[in-house]
């Protein structure tokens, strides 16, 4: 039992959490964007596989920074193709995410192997870069409590300190802003934004571009950061936790960080937990997660039953 | 409509000369010679680039490619289980002299396909059918005591360990996995009774991120040399290795070797690697098959003697491993080949 | 000058509808200038070219004198023009000034500057006298105020001219009465207001102008002050029309439904219906009167059971329905043609022949042991479409091929196929063209004369008058007043009840209540 | 999801061309993208091509190989198509085809598995854990408006994981550690219809199904009800039909479809025992079958026909050529996107034209 206190209190698994947290809550962020403007987005798992692919193989040429956009960039592509597709085609936008889902895993294998010269399982035949850390060493001058500081800050991904504020900015941009005002009411009611001349198709476009941005930026930190490298279907359904992660947000940013979190630490757990309870089966860890997400959900959906009751409807 | 006639007969025609050089298929392996080369498939269930247990087997077609009369086709089936019977049938199909195929995935089928095509020969490597039960005339089951390796290795690990507390990392649970542990275990102890293995299931072969999360939480455990036996699981432990500065065991091929081109600091930090010398092994079959002293219709249990495993030494472990160590190693190695030394494997 | 002018308009969509042919229209400023014609007639084909939603296929606009055209809303707003929906357009969980503001808002910076929208609402609010709160969400306020709301988007907008889409459909009278009032203020303050409506009385009050639509052509303009009613109506369609429609004496002794201390409440927990007790006899049409969303829509539902009750008891020829689920209710004699036909009273997917046995899956003769007889259901489908001459082109087309009045005929042709012991009315003729109207409301009528029980409600009060033999006044979801439908009972007086004004006591009510 | 009157014939033709133009036009510009996918990677472009579209009809084998994923496409594509006609975007045929393969893995290893109710007694456990399984996700949407996409996709990854557990663990192994079950006793072994091939029984229960769910949607009262709810619930509701009992039924039906499948997979000739990640993620392409079909259950193994066509073409090319697999997964994805939008055949016209304007509005001002 100690051993676990020991393991679960320790600055390294907090700095496991964030590191298993970032790629989640960038993904999870991307589809709370995509849910209030009234799309809900099942290729971010697709979006976030296309962008580990496209950082780890524009890494081998560019800067990390570049290759960070790139896979930011290869996420917003994709959402324009599903809002064309979505809202110019009028095809049904699930069936869309799905196409984007099979297309990245098939795509991503096919490209990697056009990539690397033949190799469909793992990228380590190229040298692709890792994103910087932030190293805040300088903080233990603190004196005191400044070790404990940068045991707990230093050493993170600049992507968590980036997911970090995104989760300030992007609720800034949803209640603080025009477009943000826009985006929730063409989630909620289209014809309001429509009669006042807001451009209700470019806002659901550029929503589902900023939705598959946010994706591909958390597939740039799985493989340029948890991960170094590119191996196939790495994304592991982390893509779908994060459309869980949404739902069980509240669909509100801070809500999102909280699930997020709390998928990463599950994730985290499941980590650390062969280490210290070898009895414990791996495949009842891996579906923690899945059973959280279900769980949550019903609660949730409990929950709203409830209050509906408790004012007198049945 | 004439594009598609068109396919038509180039796949016709492609199914005459298939069918002609399986009729032909010639009995006395002496006719092989290069312009009339031993049609070799070798088939993997899954796909090339795992830089280590499939890329190894490549890596020896290649090297029985240039020294003897055959012509090796690499046939990648990939990770979809459904599709793996289907073809491994198409290739015993397709009029090849010797199919290759490994591990217990394919040993089923090959058990199933090898009496309905008696002219084939199949080498299923990694494991072996059970000759007592089946058809198996033109089966020659390969297999390795890594245990023995992987005793050379966990001694040496073990050695170099400041801190005493070694980490294990199985992809999935196994004999063939479970067998390097087994040994590296055993020699771990040997050289230091009170040495903490620890050991984690990553339950996947192909999770980097996840690999090298555990090994991460091994060596904030204290581990301070790690053995992953876990695949592509086991790149992202190796990595998570070289970000800590502690030191690895590579597994099956020699790691720090293909990790020197891409990654020299990856490669640095691995001072050995525990070696399934799966592509030497396969080019000697073939050697034999040609030779016709290939004992097929029965198993082969290769080991240290056989030089179908052991442990690299190479630059790194020159470097990384002090040369007290490396003799007693090397003694060691002559006792387990002398029998002097006995390791428990996990291999019946 | 002309302000703004339509010449030759024509829109045809791509199902080949013509909505618009050669339509010309002529707005002075500083005039309320109204578009009448009937449903069907392509006023709002016209008015959504104006606003930019539609593009038209010929002909051009004129503002200012110069040739405009106006590729988006966003192009009609910014040349001045505003529009009120009917259906509002309005995000129900916004605060109004953020609905008010959306699209032009107040920045600082990227930031939304929310204290100056706040500040420009009630200012605007108050200029114009529309008495609008800028802080709560829109879905807490009344009807009316929402369409205020509206009003101050455009105005917001700086609108020079103001399209109001049948702004009195939802109104009641008083209501009605206070737009105008909003109007007249707009129009000395400069502004130019189109009206569109189909309602005479209201048309001949407050308008300057009118251009009289009929069949996607502009067949007229007018002074308002030198026509009548009743030339306007034959202006409209062409032809003499009387709505009206005879009813024949019934024996009305038997009651045949009962509700008694109904109670229902909403999704956000406000009460909407609060204890109501009203009874329906056979032969007799029970008119619901009422502000929309003062409780008529739903008492109507829990009475068909598709909206659960807080409290009280309904009864069905004497016995208890209040537990029992739609299909058994609908076996015990009650049908029910629902407010929204698209959302609520079809299948628009599904083909007629479905449509019109959907209800009677229970029925021996469509239904056996589970199993579809298809050749009664076609039958059934042939039989009625001919008895209700809709138009279409066979059993097996899809409803969503017809139009607005002929999708109402399957509704009412399923309902009334058999006679009901009570039957429930929610807007039965809403959107529905003036032909259409006329046999729904005979369709309707019959049945009440062969014995069945109605309760009916409406918007249309004049529909209310034409069709009831009672009418009860609901204010808040309470009872306030209960009429005997004679021909001295006006609008008016049913208005100041609609509105709560004033509340008959028990005593007054007592006649009209058996 | 279909629109088609199920009475009058001559629009019923009317669409159904209509919808064949659409289909093809579909395949033909996912099919001119392979080629030119092809050409760009393969050294022998000519060869690969060959491969792909004539060697699933070569040889018995092939032959074999492609009528047992139109058996099983046809299964997981009706599976979707009921869910789909109810207007749920379930998505849980593959953890429900894994549920299926497990409940008949203990079935017919237990010592029912040697009696000769062997075969029928896995095939209806599947069915029935299926059907447990299409439930879970159709109640919690019922009764607590759980979103019925996400619940099912977890769903499917508890269930690949607990396969994965209870293989290693509860079932009885040839070997310890080895990640398939020992065979299955003969007598729980579908048998082949073709021997040596892997036709077998597994085909009659797909033609079966087809005809069942026909049947089921178009010619009883539970299928019109379906039919109704999936066009509006709503107004369903209103009608008396309960529009709850027929969603939670049609997912639980076509749980049963999916349990089945499971079944065919583990008891058929493909494996005769339950291995990890047996399916291969064929249960997820029954998305597709149903989309081009539209969902209507007639349509469902034709498309599956040429489907199955298509998936063995491409795995023959994988294994015979230089041109990896994945390609089809670029195929698939272009023809789910092809066949879902109101895609055209004049497509490249639709292009360039503007988008159309406020529909939005229109409906607001309706």
């Amino acid at each position: 039992m100690m051993d676990i206190f020991l393991t679960v209190f320790s600055a390294t698994f907090f700095v496991t959490i964030i590191r298993t947290t970032t790629p989640l809550l960038l993904a999870t962020l991307g589809g709370l964007v995509a849910d209030l403007s009234g799309a809900l987005n099942v290729a971010l798992e697709g979006m976030m596989l296309i962008g580990c692919l496209t950082a780890v193989i524009v890494s081998v040429y560019a800067p990390w920074y570049v290759a960070v956009l790139a896979g930011l960039g290869v996420g917003g592509l994709l959402g324009a193709m599903m809002a064309f597709f979505a809202y110019r085609l009028k095809a049904d936008i699930i069936l869309v995410g799905f196409a984007v889902n099979i297309l990245a895993a098939g795509g991503t294998v096919f490209a990697l192997a056009l990539a690397t010269g033949g190799d469909k399982g793992t990228s380590i035949n190229l040298q692709s870069q890792a994103i910087p850390a932030v190293d805040l060493s300088f903080l233990s001058a603190i004196p005191g409590i400044g070790p404990i500081l940068t045991a707990f800050l230093s050493g993170h991904s600049v992507l968590s300190w980036l997911a970090a504020f995104l989760v300030f900015a992007v609720w800034y941009f949803l209640f603080r802003t025009p477009w943000g005002l826009w985006l929730r009411g063409v989630g909620e009611y289209p014809g309001a934004p429509e009669a006042a001349g807001i451009p209700v198709a470019k806002v659901r476009t550029w929503s589902l571009v900023v939705s598959g941005a946010l994706a591909g930026l958390g597939g740039a930190q799985l493989a340029m950061f948890n991960y170094v490298g590119f191996t196939r279907d790495m994304t592991a359904g982390r893509g779908f936790i994060a459309l869980g992660a949404v739902l069980l947000g509240a669909r509100h940013p801070v809500g999102a960080l909280l699930a997020a979190l709390l998928f990463g630490t599950f994730e985290a757990f499941a980590v650390v937990l062969p280490g210290l309870f070898n009895w414990m089966p791996a495949e009842l860890i891996r579906m923690i997660p899945f059973v959280v997400t279900i769980a949550a959900l019903v609660l949730f959906s409990i929950r709203a039953q409830r209050a509906l009751a408790m004012r007198g409807v049945k | 409509m004439s594009m598609f006639s068109s396919f038509t007969k180039v796949a016709a025609g492609f199914l005459m000369s298939a069918s002609i050089v399986a009729a032909a298929v010639p009995a006395i392996a002496a006719d092989y010679t290069k312009d009339n080369p031993m049609k070799v498939a070798l088939v993997l269930h899954g796909t090339l680039g795992d830089k280590s247990f499939f890329d190894d087997a490549a890596e020896g077609m290649k090297a029985a490619e240039a020294d003897l009369p055959v012509s090796v086709k690499i046939i990648e089936l990939g990770y979809d289980r459904s599709k793996w019977e289907a073809g491994l049938a198409d290739a015993a199909d397709s009029g090849y002299d010797v199919i290759i195929a490994g591990t217990f995935d394919m040993t089923g089928y090959i058990t199933e396909l090898s009496p309905q095509y008696p002219d084939v020969k199949f080498i299923d490597f990694d494991d072996t059918p059970d000759f007592s039960k089946c058809e198996c005339k033109n089966v020659l089951g390969v297999q390795y005591t890594t245990a023995a390796a992987g005793y050379l290795a966990g001694y040496a690990a073990a050695k170099i360990s400041k801190s005493g507390t070694l980490g294990t990392i199985l992809g999935m649970e196994f004999p063939t996995v479970t067998d390097f542990k087994t040994g590296f275990d055993q020699g771990a102890k040997a050289a230091n009774p009170n040495v903490n293995i620890l050991n984690a299931v990553a339950g996947a072969f192909n999770d980097p991120a996840k690999g090298k999360e555990i090994a991460l939480a091994q060596i904030n455990q204290g581990a301070d040399v790690v053995f992953p036996i876990a695949g592509g699981t086991g790149i992202g432990s190796l990595q998570a290795v070289k970000d800590s500065g502690k030191l690895a065991v590579g597994v099956d091929s020699d790691q720090a070797t293909i990790f020197a081109g891409s990654d020299p600091a990856q490669a640095e930090v691995i001072f050995t690697s525990v070696l399934k010398k799966v592509g030497n092994s396969l080019h000697q079959a073939l050697k034999a098959t040609i030779d016709g002293t290939a004992p097929y219709g029965t198993r082969q249990l290769l080991g240290i003697k056989d030089n179908a495993v052991g442990i690299a030494k190479n630059q790194w472990y020159e470097k990384l491993v002090p040369a007290d160590v490396r003799a007693e190693v090397d003694a060691i190695e002559q006792k387990i080949i002398s029998g002097e030394i006995v390791v428990a494997t996990d291999m019946k | 000058m002309a302000l703004l002018e339509a010449i030759g308009i024509g829109k045809t969509y791509p199902g080949g509808v013509v909505a618009n042919d050669g339509v010309n229209l002529v707005i002075e400023p500083g005039e309320v200038h109204a578009v009448v014609g009937e449903n069907g007639a392509g006023k709002s084909t016209l008015m959504k070219i104006l606003f930019g939603i539609e593009q038209p296929n010929a002909g051009r606009l004129v503002l200012d004198g110069k040739d405009v055209s106006f590729a988006g809303p966003r192009a009609a707003i910014d040349a001045g023009i505003g529009m009120v929906f009917q259906h509002f357009s309005l995000v129900p969980s916004f605060a109004v000034y953020e609905n008010v503001v959306m699209g032009s808002e107040p920045r600082q910076g990227i930031r939304f500057d929310r204290k100056r929208a706040i500040a420009e609402v009630q200012a605007l609010s108050d200029k114009f006298r529309l008495k609008v709160d800028p802080l709560p969400p829109v879905s807490s306020l009344p009807v009316g105020q929402q369409q205020r709301v509206e009003i101050l988007k455009a105005l917001y907008r700086n609108a020079r001219i103001l399209i109001l889409d049948e702004p009195t459909a939802v109104l009641a009278p008083q209501e009605v009465q206070e737009l105008f009032v909003a109007i007249r203020s707009l129009v000395a303050q400069g502004k130019t207001v189109i009206f569109i409506a189909h309602k005479l009385p209201e048309v001949l009050e407050i308008s300057d102008r009118i251009t009289v639509m009929r069949q996607g052509k502009t067949v007229g303009q007018v002074k308002s002050s030198e026509v009548t009613e009743k030339s306007l109506a034959a202006l409209m369609v062409g032809r003499e029309v009387t709505l009206r429609v005879d009813r024949k004496p019934t024996d009305q002794s038997k009651r045949v439904a009962e509700v008694r201390g109904l109670r229902v409440v909403n999704a956000r927990g406000t009460e909407v219906v609060a204890g109501l007790d009203l009874n329906v006899h056979a032969g007799e049409i029970v008119g619901l009167v009422g502000v929309e969303g003062n409780g008529q829509a739903e008492t109507l539902e829990a009475i068909a059971g598709l909206k659960p009750i807080a409290a009280g008891d309904i009864t069905l020829s004497g016995e208890a329905i209040n537990g029992l689920p739609v299909l058994d209710r609908r076996g015990r004699g009650l049908a029910s043609i629902p407010e929204d036909r698209i959302s609520e009273g079809l299948a628009t997917g599904a083909t007629v022949a479905e449509n019109l046995v959907s209800t009677k899956l229970t029925d021996r003769r469509f239904v056996r042991s589970g199993l579809l007889d298809l050749k009664a259901i076609r039958d059934n489908a042939t039989k009625l479409i001919a008895e209700h001459s809709i138009r279409v082109g066979g059993p097996g087309y899809t409803v969503g091929t017809l139009s607005g009045g002929n999708m109402q005929k399957v509704v009412v042709a399923r309902e009334l196929s058999e006679q009901p012991k009570l039957l429930l009315v929610n807007q039965p003729t809403r959107g529905v063209d003036l032909g259409a109207t006329q046999f729904i409301w005979r369709t309707i009528t019959d049945a009440r004369d062969k014995g069945a029980a109605v309760l009916l409600s409406s918007a249309d009060l004049s529909e209310l008058l034409a069709l009831s033999d009672r009418l009860l006044v609901l204010y808040r979801g309470r009872l306030v007043a209960a009429f005997l439908n004679t021909p001295d009972l006006t609008p008016e007086t049913l208005g100041t009840y609609m509105l709560g004004l004033s509340t008959q006591t028990a005593e007054d009510m007592k006649p009209a209540l058996r | 999801m279909s629109n088609v009157p199920a009475i009058d014939k001559s629009i019923r033709f009317k669409a159904f061309r209509q919808e064949v133009t659409r289909s093809v036009g579909a395949l033909v510009i996912a099919l001119a993208v392979t080629t030119v996918i092809v050409f760009l990677t393969s050294k022998a472009p000519l060869d690969a091509l060959t491969q792909l579209f004539t060697a699933p009809a070569a040889k018995t084998r092939t032959i074999g190989l492609w009528v047992d994923d139109i058996a099983k496409l046809t299964l997981t594509g009706l599976a979707f198509s009921l869910v789909f006609q109810a207007r749920q975007f379930a998505m849980g045929v593959q953890g429900q085809v894994y549920i299926g393969a497990i409940a008949a893995s203990f079935v017919v290893l237990s010592p029912i598995g040697t009696t000769p109710f062997g075969l029928a007694a896995g095939v209806l456990a599947a069915m029935a854990a299926g059907a447990f399984y299409g439930f879970l996700p159709g109640i919690a949407k019922a009764k607590l408006g759980a979103n019925e996409i996400v619940s099912s996709l977890m769903l499917n990854y508890i269930a690949i994981e607990l396969c994965n557990f209870l293989v290693r663990t509860s079932l009885p192994l040839p070997q310890a550690g080895v990640l398939t079950t020992v065979d299955f006793p003969e007598q729980s072994v579908l048998p082949a219809l073709v021997a040596n091939t892997r036709i077998d029984l597994g085909l009659i229960f797909a033609i079966v199904a087809v005809l069942v769910v026909w049947f089921a949607l178009y010619r009883t009262s539970w299928g019109l009800k379906l039919r109704l709810v999936g066009h509006n619930a709503r107004f369903a509701e209103y009608s008396g039909i309960k529009s709850t009992f027929i969603m939670v039924s049609a997912m639980t039906a076509s749980g049963a479809l999916g349990g089945l499948l499971g079944a065919v997979f583990v008891q058929g000739q493909t494996w005769g025992k339950l291995t990890v990640q047996f399916e291969g993620g064929l249960a997820f392409e029954g998305i597709l079958v149903a989309i081009v079909a539209r969902s209507r259950p007639l349509a469902v193994p034709i498309v599956a026909i040429f489907y199955a066509y298509l998936r063995q073409g491409a795995s023959l090319m994988n294994v015979r050529t230089d041109v990896p697999a994945e390609v089809i997964g670029v195929v698939t994805a272009i023809i789910i996107l092809l066949v879902s939008s109101s895609f055209s055949v004049n497509f490249v016209s639709k292009l360039f034209r503007r988008a159309p304007a406020a529909a939005a509005v229109q409906s607001a001002a309706k």
